[in-house]
């Protein structure tokens, strides 16, 4: 059952030095404040597991919080490259990123295998491609009817999964809409679940699109109204394209970058996501 | 590059879109040749009807005017690898001779490491599971590469049989569409063949923008310029959005 | 593109003898004036595919229209057995029922392959289960990861596939709501799909729980109201419990069941549906 | 039989739920030992609050009341099989002395075509993957038999070790509550030990009604006669619904 707790604590409780952490999101619903509190308190050697590291993880690497990083394509939607992962990939700063590199197809099925409890799904992809040469996640299974040989990739299953919604009843029972992206699957994947919602309401109206994570999957509700910015919630908020506009040359720059963490997430709690 | 792409779709039903370039064609495409192509975005939307060119791929009237919104894991089992996809769109950093695409890394010399590129996203399987692809890119020697520098995305591997033989359900790529002209892959050999030219555009400047010795067909076509309907539709599109923010064609959803 | 057509049209047109035929519903939306569409028509040597054979099956197996059935668990929910089944399994009576047998989860991931146009899927089930001596569509895989070894069932793709919704709109988009079953994987699996709704409407509101088919992947919608009886469409009617009961005794009897289909169905047009 | 089921369900967060007397059960449970039980139904959905019985798993009111309606290959895929399930039911034509179950064919004799019972349903891996499973039949030497005509789910095999070779994560039968009385899985063989009578059920007739030369606990004990709440619960779920049709328990969703 969720505790309905204050996102510093249930960050501190749930994520720990080491760990592998999905904070997923296909665009909507980032969930952006979980990751500053990140930041805030220093949690490191991170394993990081996202389809698109978008900004969120620009910060996290450039933070010097991640180890390694599990994704199928890493940039500044709309706008261009991220630098701090381009840096830490070429240059190793501020340290080394390790890269273990897939397809969305992939990704999402690492997923479902995740949820599903079993240790790898099925897909027809990868076919021509040399991304199995730089990964031991891929390999290959014949179907025992066909003969076909078809991909194989190994389940995701992370310490910590982060998402942000929109709503949580007061039993936790936690709500989503609009774009659901991975959401769910990375959810049920992961061993321990955290939720920032922007509102707790007293009843879950079913809504159309909606997905329901019962309150006995997930471990702990944090409140943080605005907590996808510069993502956004679905009837809350919409996508602060001038924020994604305006990291690109914050994060080309490393004093620019540091100063930013320093001034916007690490001395002012909350500041992003108001 | 936009209204040719978006006659490319006038046979569509389907059309998976990345933002940039893709999409302006394709809702350039519903403004003109083919009111009714079900665009389907991979963040799970699918016949989506946006009135204005939206900056992300999760945008939301995306959403809001689809017909179906998906979970992502459903996107691409179902709908991609099942097959429902007429055309989809690539952009590349590196396109080789047979339309295999690098969007993964680039080797910048010896003494430096490799550059960094976005990642494969959804491109590989967009290439192997669509009806057919379109590729978007800009024309340059950069771009139009004699060797790989990694295959992320293979496109017609080294001849015609290569896709058959990997069991690739899709056509592949049959037509690169540049900002110099169109290469279409000679049937024969699946190798890029400069078919059209844009106007004032000469075979010579194609072939110095092209990395490898360009083939080139018989008979060169010109591309027919934009009509006034393509352009007052593509003019409507952009004043609807903020055209000039998106940027980049083809470099966000890979 | 769908065309919206009369039932008569659409069956005749969309369904063969020799076919493989998934009609699927979850107790909910079952597609039964299809069915006897299909019993009118004589439409016959049939496979017929459905993870609960129902009474809808034992009317089709009864008329003698079918050869084999793939199948999970065959009963009359909350009333007892399938006597047309049962009489056709151990007594070869209208004519011999070949069976193809599995587990739910198993026909559930065999049309989740079919959608996905895999030739398998794979799960942790069948384990020391006699199922699989008894089936060729039952294997096994290891996991290229793990070394463990999972079941793998063959993917599922019926030629048609048939099922009931609540509403079309002009365009022959459609949506169902309620327990939606496997109804959108039987339906992308299929080479053909055809749909019984209760109604057309202007637009498609969206509902909570609503799946939405776009007509793209349809080949006929029918206006049938009530074509689900004697189960039921969420927001237009309500399960017919008595029918079900009353089933019994009329299945039991060879006699019965005929004149039932005589009178019922084959005389009748649409006469169980109003 | 259903009193004695509901008492079992005190201790479960989820419990897997088929029509008939599972489903009284696990709604007596709500009514008595356990408010916040969550009955999932094998039809999609999560947290039904029915008011009355329902007769079949796709009852409307199941979906109505539920927190969340899932597709079914999700409920089996990510809830059954993702291991959320504490608590399965299940019932059996057939049970043997380790619990392994057939729901399948019965052998009629050597001039008899095989009888037919309705097959597995979801039974083969409610057992493997629910944290534990209840089963509840009637007690005749019909049902428990000396051996299996066909194995359709495993129980715990042949011996205590049985279900760890074969990978089966949940701990399986932990409990077969009859009309006599309950038997428990004896730890260090995985045979089947009668361990409580129901009041005024002897040892004796208990033996008569088990096929095989049943193993008897040293002390057996008598269950709790139903308490005046437990029987008032019972008594308003049965007349808000209509419980004499959905009649035989366990026989709809294997």
């Amino acid at each position: 059952m969720a505790d309905i707790r204050s996102l510093q604590d249930a960050v501190a409780d749930l994520v720990h030095d080491g760990d592998t952490v999905a904070m997923e999101g296909f665009t909507h619903l980032i969930p952006y404040a979980a990751a500053h509190e990140v930041i805030r308190q220093g949690i490191t050697d991170l394993t990081l597991v996202r389809m698109t590291p978008d900004v969120i993880y620009d910060q996290l690497i450039g933070a010097g919080l991640v180890r390694k990083l599990v994704f199928s394509w890493g940039g500044n939607p709309g706008v261009g490259s991220l630098h701090r992962f381009r840096d830490a990939v070429e240059n190793g700063w501020p340290r080394p990123l390790e890269l273990d590199e897939h397809s969305h197809a992939g990704m999402a099925n690492r997923y479902v295998a995740g949820a599903s409890k079993l240790p790898f799904a099925v897909l027809r992809g990868y076919r021509g491609s040399d991304i199995p040469t730089r990964t031991d996640t891929v390999s290959t299974v014949v179907c025992p009817f066909t003969g076909e040989e078809l991909a194989a990739v190994a389940a995701l299953n992370p310490d910590v999964t982060v998402i942000h919604a929109q709503q949580a009843d007061r039993a936790g029972n936690v709500q989503m809409w609009g774009l659901t992206g991975v959401q769910k699957e990375a959810a049920l994947a992961a061993d321990r679940v955290l939720v920032t919602v922007e509102e707790i309401v007293e009843e879950l109206t079913p809504r159309p699109g909606g997905i329901v994570l019962p309150t006995w999957v997930i471990d702990a509700v944090s409140v943080v109204p605005g907590g996808a910015h510069p993502s956004y919630a679905t009837g809350y908020s919409t996508r602060d394209n001038d924020f994604y506009q305006a990291w690109d040359p914050i994060a080309r720059d490393r004093e620019a970058f540091l100063t930013w963490i320093e001034e916007n997430v690490r001395d002012s709690e909350g500041a992003l996501t108001r | 590059m936009e209204v040719n792409a978006a006659r490319a779709l006038a046979d569509a039903t389907t059309c998976f879109v990345g933002i940039g370039l893709p999409s302006t064609a394709a809702n350039l495409a519903r403004a003109t040749v083919n009111p009714g192509l079900v665009l389907i975005y991979e963040s799970g939307t699918i016949g989506s009807k946006p009135t204005r060119l939206p900056l992300s791929i999760g945008d939301g009237e995306l959403a809001e005017t689809a017909d179906a919104v998906v979970p992502v894991p459903e996107m691409f089992n179902y709908w991609l690898q099942g097959g429902r996809i007429d055309v989809g769109f690539l952009g590349a950093a590196q396109v080789d001779r047979y339309a295999n695409i690098n969007t993964t890394v680039v080797d910048r010399g010896p003494d430096k490491p490799e550059g960094r590129l976005p990642g494969a996203g959804g491109a590989p399987e967009i290439a192997s599971n669509c009806g057919k692809v379109l590729m978007v890119l800009r024309h340059s020697t950069r771009n139009f590469v004699q060797r790989l520098d990694f295959v992320t995305t293979l496109g017609h591997g080294g001849g015609p049989d290569d896709r058959k033989k990997l069991g690739m359900p899709g056509a592949g790529p049959t037509a690169v569409i540049t900002d110099l002209g169109i290469l279409r892959p000679d049937p024969a050999t699946a190798e890029l063949v400069l078919t059209e030219v844009h106007p004032d555009v000469t075979v010579e400047r194609v072939r110095a923008a092209t990395g490898w010795e360009l083939t080139v067909a018989d008979t060169v076509g010109t591309t027919e310029p934009p009509t006034p309907q393509e352009l007052a539709a593509l003019r409507a599109l952009k004043a609807a959005g903020k055209p000039g923010k998106s940027g980049k064609p083809g470099k966000e959803t890979r």
